[in-house]
């Protein structure tokens, strides 16, 4: 039953595995690894791993204060990765890269600085945040968080039942009291891919700015920070076959000058005394302290390397590989999807529940026949309301993954429901 | 690899799944709890209802429930009320520390049947370290509800005395 | 001239110095590095890379929300870094221990959260916060920005004229006032160690809570947190021999319940609706998003590669090389230290002015030579301005550093000052 | 080494450390500016003088300033009041546009003695990454202070106009 090609699979999957080397790994049983949670984070190639590693071994130094052969070199790497971030996206100057943590410090970010920002960008009493229900907590709880603090209100579009934003009620919604639209480009949960140029021009009809959380975006489309007209936009390395420690935050220039720094410290001034201090321009405004020098140089191989495939290629893959899994659940009785039928609507990213078996259980019957899934509210707990469920099995794919790899999830299913003995 | 499963999902654990014992939420009761695991959502509401013995002693004289969660969730809950139910929570403390231990063993601690009867069933979950915080969502809640329900009580009885 | 055996250095350095693969490095030249710039950030051993790599290669996943086998191996290796780090310092519990991405954001995450503080641990108008004159911006920007925000007062120990804090107002700065001492263990620019625990004992006697920079302290000195009783404590992962991207925070679990969270996110929160969020405890409470999980768990092979050789050995080591420098330094004419001159009152940073030469050029010249030295205010622009010099040449000895590479700095320094004519 | 050594700390420039042209802060200026090397420290305060020719254009007709700095920092100051002082602002402009090529081409840049002068000797340092700031931040102080100037200026003229 196993099919070797479906029309936008990637050319040359089986070399281009063997840049992974965590996909060799065989699990308990001597089961080989399927690796079905890259929704959560990505594997990584061996020239991310062998770039950190060159760099700790050859050149490790500190960056910008030191001036030795190997700060120079080491400053020289990180400055070249904001350049590799800045093209990857397509960011108008490099100056709007931040590097932060991971994607919800780079929310985080904006959340906090319009806290404590002064004037036009200030928000208080009467003003208002929208976000939508199928946000990750990362893209929630800070505007819960800011809205609280000030005194301003949250609200959110809802979702329709086949997985999509509602946006009967945009007018409604986006007012002229909107001073925030925060929203996913693709849900994590629902795999739903919202039409983020479209709202990004309602908002700012109304003079609101635009924060997408591009998490699940920026590892299988096209990300374009430019055409998508948004103001803020969010990722974080290890989704994109970058390391854990490194999150990227874009911002239009205009607004990172008006916002007030973030965190305080070394690398962000311009000048200290005990009385007061200045600080310096983005992105090193935002950046204090040692920045994570080595992750954003192994950030900097990994956009290179996903580049180098192509963004459109790794597109049309996922949706191939995603046509094919929704394929394979339709066969397995008892199988519901949440969100999208239509893997054009959608990212590689399907949850789904099996009737009569909790996903605890479905994810630990499949991990004992190493097909790795995550199982629970993946951070996305309004969205299962939404939807009456408490937690979902999700199984998200990537560049990687093999039309083989979804036959033994389906198979795994099979073996699931004999075992509990339901359907 | 169906040995390891089997060892995770004995039968007894899955009967007290189909068939979970003590379900639902009852009156009277001292204190009521709800439970989370942050990490996958599992949920559970629990209430205690203790009384005093002859000799004084606090007895554990009902343990009601709802929990929606996994079969190893689910199951420890109920087997939890088989063996904390009718029994001082002094005794019932001790079964609770076993239990704990016996999840924290990394699977080498030999479970007493005499102390945990039915939770013996569960020794195979502490060789899954994801599935542990499964298996005390239920006495964590019965825990602290019952640690609630005793200061309720010495409170009241301080006021009455 | 070159020593080899000095009283207090490490036995079998040469060994030790193999397993720091970049100290085979040649710079320009051919000259051999002779890395003398640990203060800013120290070389990593090979355990530390290895350990780093075998998990990208072998166990890569995410953490706590991931059930399969490889998110259960990378859990239990994150959370046996916490365990690590917790007995490092001796924390009481290993919830106390908050993983963060430096050392600036551990400061950062308690001066923000004491900013949106309510109850006894709020911080407003008539309150006092005390800092010193020799912090690293790190440990005074954060201060600034709360007391600023927060209208309240901050206040600073000044310096006595060799280096060492001037306690002789203790009683005017540290009085009911008083809700935060913040300072640093020991200085990065000029070595002195601070008597921690004394300002600690006193600044509880008034009720304030007290934060303890370690950044410079934890690389070279045993650091147990309850021996010195303070309340927050912080150092950062790239100056012990760790990665960058990671940090360490930690505090007594009665002030952590107390405080709000940092950043809102994936991994902080118990339960969220669109409306409401609850949080977790710490250390996740304060820990938003994926966390550094590669950097943590090279932090934790770091601190247990430090502890093998014993913190005692290497502070020892670091006196050794210490003294040495400052005794090689007195043999070159016109270099006045910064900082106290007795190697027992100092940690192994040595900052300096050499008469005619600008630091920039003392480096530069050093660098020409394969010296690695780092010039500037060293992130301590207030102490710098104290002793009236605008920059400083700073030397930082670590465990590996040999006798003989001081000699090669000493050399490099005569050599600068034929090269530019003086003295 | 030394060669690299004596690109860089050209006698051209060690002249320059040792004396610097035009150094100090003169009377009467249209825009003073204080900029900072945050790396460093380095520090410069600048002030600019501008008058109009016979034609009409704007002419630097004084540069004076007061700078702390490394030999290179201070050396590149004192050839910039050199190359900017008399000449008009537009002609001047261009040899702030050589002078940053030449540093930021990594030593691929030929200068053109024709309009960087005593400058040419700065290329060297475009092979010291870390030195380009201490070079660029008397120009880029200049440029900034020349700008407000300017603006100054051109409001003064429409306001007397
Ligand atoms: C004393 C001191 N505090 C704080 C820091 C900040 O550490 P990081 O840059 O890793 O946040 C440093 C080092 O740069 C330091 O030396
Ligand atoms: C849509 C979305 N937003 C935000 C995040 C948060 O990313 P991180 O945990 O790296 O901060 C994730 C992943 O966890 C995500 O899927």
């Amino acid at each position: 039953m196993t099919v070797t090609q479906l029309p936008g699979l990637l050319d040359g999957l089986a070399i281009l595995r063997a840049d992974f080397p965590i996909l060799n790994r065989r699990l308990a049983g001597d089961w080989p690894l399927v690796y079905l949670d890259s929704a959560n984070t990505s594997q990584k190639p061996q020239i991310v791993i062998d770039t950190m590693v060159d760099h700790l071994e050859r050149r490790n130094a500190n960056v910008a204060r030191a001036m030795h052969q190997l700060g120079a070199e080491s400053s020289e790497a990180f400055e070249a990765a904001r350049d590799k971030v800045a093209r990857f996206i397509n960011a108008p100057s490099r100056d709007e890269v931040i590097f932060t943590k991971n994607a919800s410090e780079a929310l985080n970010l904006v959340a906090n600085t319009l806290a404590w920002a002064e004037g036009p960008l200030a928000i208080g009493p009467g003003d208002r945040v929208v976000i939508t229900e199928m946000e990750h907590h990362s893209n929630i709880v800070p505007w819960q968080l800011l809205t609280e603090r000030k005194g301003a209100d949250l609200r959110w579009f809802g979702l329709t039942d086949d997985g999509h934003l509602d946006l009967s009620n945009i007018d409604e919604l986006i007012t002229p009291a909107t001073k925030v639209v925060a929203l996913t480009w693709v849900s994590n949960m629902l795999g739903t891919i919202n039409p983020v140029a479209e709202i990004a021009r309602r908002a700012h009809e109304v003079g609101a700015i635009v924060v997408v959380d591009a998490s699940q975006a920026a590892p299988q489309l096209p990300v374009d920070v430019v055409a998508s007209g948004v103001d803020f936009l969010a990722f974080t390395g290890h989704k994109v076959t970058g390391p854990t420690g490194i999150g990227v935050l874009w911002g239009r220039t205009e607004l990172l000058d008006q916002l007030p720094p973030f965190l305080g410290g070394g690398e962000m001034i311009e000048t200290v005394t005990m009385a007061k201090s200045t600080f310096a321009k983005a992105p090193h405004k935002f950046e204090a302290g040692t920045p994570p020098i080595i992750e954003a140089i192994g950030l900097g191989a990994a956009v290179d390397y996903l580049s180098e495939i192509g963004l459109d290629r790794i597109h049309a893959h996922e949706q191939a590989i995603t046509g094919y899994l929704l394929e394979g659940l339709a066969t397995v009785g008892g199988v519901t999807v949440l969100g999208p039928r239509n893997p054009v609507e959608r990212g590689g990213a399907v949850a789904f529940e099996l009737a009569g078996v909790h996903p605890h259980d479905v994810a630990q019957l499949l991990d004992s026949r190493g097909v790795a899934v995550r199982a629970g509210h993946h951070c996305a707990k309004p969205a299962h309301l939404r939807y009456g469920v408490q937690s979902s099995t999700r199984a998200s794919s990537y560049l990687y993954t093999t039309p083989a790899e979804i036959d033994a999830l389906i198979e795994g299913l099979a073996f699931t429901k004999t075992y509990f003995k339901v359907g | 690899m169906s040995t390891d499963l089997d060892s995770l999902y004995q039968e007894i654990i899955l009967d007290h799944y189909r068939s979970p014992h003590h379900a639902g939420l009852r009156e009277p009761f001292e204190a009521q709890v709800h439970h989370v695991n942050p990490t996958c959502g599992d949920e559970i509401t629990l209430r205690v209802h203790l009384s005093t013995d002859a000799a004084g002693d606090d007895i554990v004289s009902d343990v009601s429930y709802d929990a929606q969660g996994c079969s190893i969730s689910q199951a420890a809950a109920s087997v939890m009320t088989d063996l904390v139910i009718g029994k001082p929570v002094a005794e019932a403390m001790k079964a609770h520390e076993a239990f704990l231990e016996l999840m924290q063993g990394r699977g080498s601690v030999e479970p007493d049947e005499e102390v945990l009867e039915d939770g013996v069933a569960f020794a195979g979950v502490a060789k899954f370290p994801a599935r542990i915080k499964c298996a005390l969502l239920g006495w964590m809640a019965w825990k602290d509800a019952t640690v609630q329900a005793t200061v309720v009580e010495h409170v009241e009885t301080e006021e009455t005395a």
